[in-house]
């Protein structure tokens, strides 16, 4: 209308030139803007607010450079599929770091996870050789040859495609050929996850330091003689039996633990018979003391400690074997009289 | 020539000869962005296929009926442009609605297609008239529409088939991704010189 | 309710104001862009035959005729012929004498390959029609043979056979129009008209 | 300060060809010569600019559903204003870029920079951001068209740099010539980044 105000006067003379295509583009304009109306009340659907600050927060050139169909695509992939976060070129360090602070809004109520490998081999002297690969320098291509170029088919074959996936620079490569990862630089983003072809990678969190090193699925003396380290998971049980919280499970030959019931007491790397579960924190723990003077002699410590750690007659104050003691913290919680304190 | 025969020349000319890609320049971006993995160029492929065919049939009925008649030919891009953007909106907007499934694999790829030039090049080029100065009626367009949407999309499968397995391919870590993509879209599109000038 | 009429009016308001903007600028900027190709028109007419004025005679094919400034004989005619080439509509002006022999050529209007197509601009290309006749706007990929046959572009022999078949298409137009009304030459314009409509 | 780094970025750190690989088509299609280079740079910086200043200006009046349908309009106005008023006024012009101008509404880079940017922030950055593009894109455009010229024509800007003996590599200016040199170009621009 206001247009029409001012440019009737301007063209007088030319008025139905005007105004005939103003009527019409204005109805079309009038009519598609009814029916995306109309689209937007019947057609609403609710969507996670995440996925809009996603994509406000990228550049919405919508390039395809992350390998999904668009930001929005992206987005709701990164919410709904644990996408890494890092995928956008166009964005660069300001986006990770933007779509880093939104779903950590909601990741916070978790711990922070680094990424940790399931397998002890993969460096030059220790990997046993099935034959010598000349190929492409990538894991993807290598494993497709013959079932890879090592011995154990679940191991490492050390081509390092997770260190190329990295874009933090947090995995680095010893003399040795063994990969390393930086927790401080890891950010968790599961690009190295899902570069390793043979699945050796997993996210763990931050506050568990204990790790089974394999994931081999073969029998017990075969597992042995494939692996380059010969510390490979038998499958024996030993660990699943003794964890306190049941939080191992053995399936085909294999251990895993399950994370969320792990309350990191290193028990399971002090039974496993191969050395394959590692514990990072071994000897580092706090180690129990009995404050004499609160105890009541229950028992109830002594019958709990895996290590056998505790001992002491039956109403009389118990005392810590600190060598013995892993510094599990099971009797902690379940003395009565909370007399036990880590030290 | 009977209505197949027609059809057929059609499909070779849009597919082939006269492919969108790699013979006209248009649709470009998505062409290099989203064959990255072959299930996404799928998506894309029949997302553009059917807004193709729906803007072919939408700019033909508004051009034929809105702006002929007023001779106002000289709006045609601002009123294509306009029914493409409104088109695929409302498109995304039912298909989020009424198929959760189906928006999961094509709705994604709907924003992406309004700065598609494919879609306003077949809408403009329905209307353009032929070599023998005749132009599309209602049902050629729509078909041209669909046609063209196909010779997208196939070479978009090509093209994303070929580079799946070029990322396995050892190279210089500065050629790889767009670069080596362009490269082989160059080596593509010399393939399809070979149908140039084709008569049918 | 509220938010449809909101909608639907934004973009009523946007559409409304971009088209009176586009249908203003378009209302005094068609006589000027009209006038600027009338006037390359022309100016093209006076480089294929020059020291002429023309004679606009419209029909099946619109064509000039062409006459001396001073004697007003008829030198030829012009005539621009279309066809699509390999990027698009190619537009060829030529001219011819009285014999329907070329005098020249020039391509005015064209989207082909640069490189390629687009040679077909150049003097080199376009002075090969010289005093060709109808049966030989032939292309030599099409049977004919030099110099009896226009040799095509190296790589645009698409662009070749648009201009050459177009060409040789509006001569046998022009000669059938023109042949229906022998006398047109020396009839007046209206008459001359009247003649090409029937 | 701001303002500055807008106008920059668009050149080397975010060029629109080279690292956000937008605008393809025009980039492909015009970059067959020089001229053509920069009279399509050119036209595109112009109708950047604009569309940016305006949508920074109606990006809160327009509701979120209708958005695209708004710009796309603004920006196809603006492309045919460009178009008209040049045939009217400097037919000359017209004549060597008039081909390019209605390319520009589907130059993916112009709705792109107003989703990504003039959507989000104030007039003075969006112009910054249009004209550090709109140079961006010109240059690179020019890049390649001067590799594109020089091989597939002997010429630079129609400067003859080649002696008459050489063949020119006709390739070059046919579309496949266009994906090999941007890619190529792009290859090297990922060498230079990686030494730094």
């Amino acid at each position: 209308m206001i247009a029409l105000v001012i440019f009737l006067p301007l063209a007088t003379n030319t008025m139905s030139t005007i105004v005939l295509p103003v009527i019409i583009l204005g109805a079309l304009g009038l009519v598609f803007g009814l029916v995306l109306a109309f689209a937007a009340k019947v057609f609403a659907v609710k969507i996670d607010e995440r996925v809009e600050q996603i994509i406000a927060a990228l550049p919405g050139a919508n390039c395809g450079a992350c390998g999904q169909a668009g930001c929005a695509g992206y987005a709701s992939s990164i919410v709904e599929s644990d996408t890494p976060i890092n995928l956008c070129a166009p964005g660069g360090a300001a986006a990770v770091e933007k779509i880093a602070k939104i779903m950590g809004k909601t990741a916070s109520a978790q711990t922070k996870k680094i990424a940790q490998y399931h397998c002890s081999s993969g460096g030059f002297n220790n990997t046993k050789w099935k034959y010598a690969y000349q190929g492409i320098e990538s894991c993807k291509s290598a494993v497709n040859i013959a079932d890879g170029p090592n011995l154990c088919s679940w191991g490492c074959v050390g081509y390092n495609d997770c260190q190329k996936a990295c874009v933090f620079d947090a995995i680095s490569v010893d003399e040795q050929g063994m990969r390393h990862i930086d927790a401080a630089k890891c950010t968790a983003c599961g690009a190295c996850v899902a570069a390793c072809p043979r699945k050796l990678i997993m996210l763990i969190p931050e506050t568990k330091h204990v790790v089974i090193n394999c994931s081999s699925k073969a029998k017990m003396p075969l597992a042995k003689q494939l692996c380059g380290t010969e510390k490979p998971c038998i499958g024996c049980g030993l660990c699943s039996r003794k964890c306190p919280v049941q939080a191992i499970t053995v399936e085909g030959n294999l251990a895993r633990i399950d994370y969320a019931k792990c309350i990191d007491c290193g028990l399971c790397a002090t039974v496993c018979p191969t050395k394959c579960i590692t514990d990072s924190k071994a000897g580092k723990r706090l180690k129990a003391e009995i404050e004499a003077e609160k105890c009541i002699g229950c028992t109830i410590c002594a019958k709990i400690c895996p290590t056998q750690a505790i001992s002491g007659e039956l109403k009389q104050a118990h005392a810590v074997n600190k060598d013995a003691c892993i510094g599990c913290e099971q009797c902690v919680g379940k003395c009565p009289k909370k007399a036990i304190n880590m030290v | 020539m009977g209505f197949l025969g027609q059809l057929f020349s059609m499909a070779i000319a849009a597919i082939l000869i006269q492919n969108f890609v790699l013979a006209r320049f248009l649709g470009l971006c998505p062409y290099l962005g989203v064959s990255k993995k072959l299930d996404s160029a799928f998506g894309m492929g029949m997302a553009v296929i059917f807004v193709m065919t729906m803007a072919s049939a939408f700019c033909y009925i508004i051009y034929q009926y809105l702006l002929v008649p007023y001779g106002l030919e000289y709006l045609q891009t601002l009123a294509f442009i306009l029914t493409i953007a409104a088109l695929v909106q409302f498109v995304e907007m039912v298909i989020q609605k009424n198929s959760p499934a189906l928006y999961k694999s094509l709705g994604v790829y709907l924003p992406l297609i309004t700065t598609n030039c494919a879609v306003l090049g077949v809408a403009i080029l329905n209307i353009t008239p032929l070599a023998d100065g005749s132009r599309y009626n209602f049902l050629w367009s729509v078909l041209n529409g669909f046609l063209s949407g196909v010779g997208f999309t196939f070479v978009l499968l090509a093209m994303a088939g070929i580079r799946e397995r070029l990322e396995l391919v050892d190279m210089p870590k500065s050629m790889r991704g767009m670069p080596s993509g362009l490269i082989l879209a160059g080596i593509m599109a010399l393939a399809f010189y070979g149908f140039m000038g084709m008569k049918i | 309710m509220k938010m449809f009429l909101q909608l639907g009016l934004i973009l009523l308001a946007f559409c409304m104001v971009a088209t009176a903007l586009l249908a203003y600028v378009n209302s005094f900027t068609k006589p000027r862009i009209e006038a600027i190709k009338l006037k390359e028109a022309a100016d093209a007419r006076n480089e294929l035959i020059p020291d002429s004025e023309f004679e606009e005679i419209t029909g099946d094919l619109s064509y000039y005729i062409a006459r001396d400034k001073t004697t007003k004989e008829i030198k030829g005619y012009t005539f621009t012929a279309e066809q699509i080439g390999y990027g698009g509509p190619v537009k060829t002006m030529a001219a011819v004498d009285k014999d329907f022999k070329i005098i020249s050529i020039k391509v005015i209007q064209q989207t082909e390959t640069p490189g390629l197509g687009t040679n077909a601009t150049l003097p080199k290309f376009t002075d090969q029609f010289k005093g060709k006749t109808l049966d030989q706007l032939t292309v030599d990929k099409d049977g004919g043979v030099p110099p009896n046959a226009i040799k095509a572009l190296t790589g645009a022999t698409i662009t070749t056979r648009a201009v050459a078949n177009a060409v040789k298409a509006s001569i046998d137009k022009l000669r059938a129009s023109v042949s229906q009304s022998p006398e047109t030459a020396a009839l007046s314009d209206s008459t001359a008209a009247l003649e090409v409509a029937k | 300060m701001s303002f500055i780094k807008e106008l920059t970025k668009g050149i080397i750190k975010e060029n629109p060809i080279f690292v956000i690989v937008l605008g393809m088509c025009p980039t492909l299609a015009t970059s067959t010569s020089v001229e053509n280079a920069l009279g399509m740079g050119m036209a595109a910086t112009f109708v950047l600019v604009c569309s940016n200043i305006f949508i920074s200006l109606i990006k809160n009046i327009t509701p979120d559903k209708i958005r695209i349908p708004v710009y796309v309009v603004v920006i196809a106005s603006f492309v045919t204003i460009v178009d008209l008023s040049m045939a009217a006024f400097i037919p000359d012009l017209h004549k060597s870029l008039g081909l390019f101008i209605p390319l520009i509404v589907v130059n993916c880079i112009i709705l792109g920079r107003a989703e990504a940017f003039a959507n989000k922030n104030n007039v003075l950055n969006s112009i910054a951001d249009g004209i550090g593009m709109g140079l961006g894109f010109t240059l690179a455009l020019s890049v390649v068209a001067t590799i594109r010229e020089i091989l597939g024509n002997g010429t630079w800007l129609n400067i003859k740099v080649l002696p008459e003996t050489y063949d020119p590599m006709l390739i070059t200016l046919l579309a496949p010539g266009a994906f090999i040199t941007l890619g190529f170009l792009m290859a090297l621009m990922n060498m230079l980044k990686e030494k730094k």
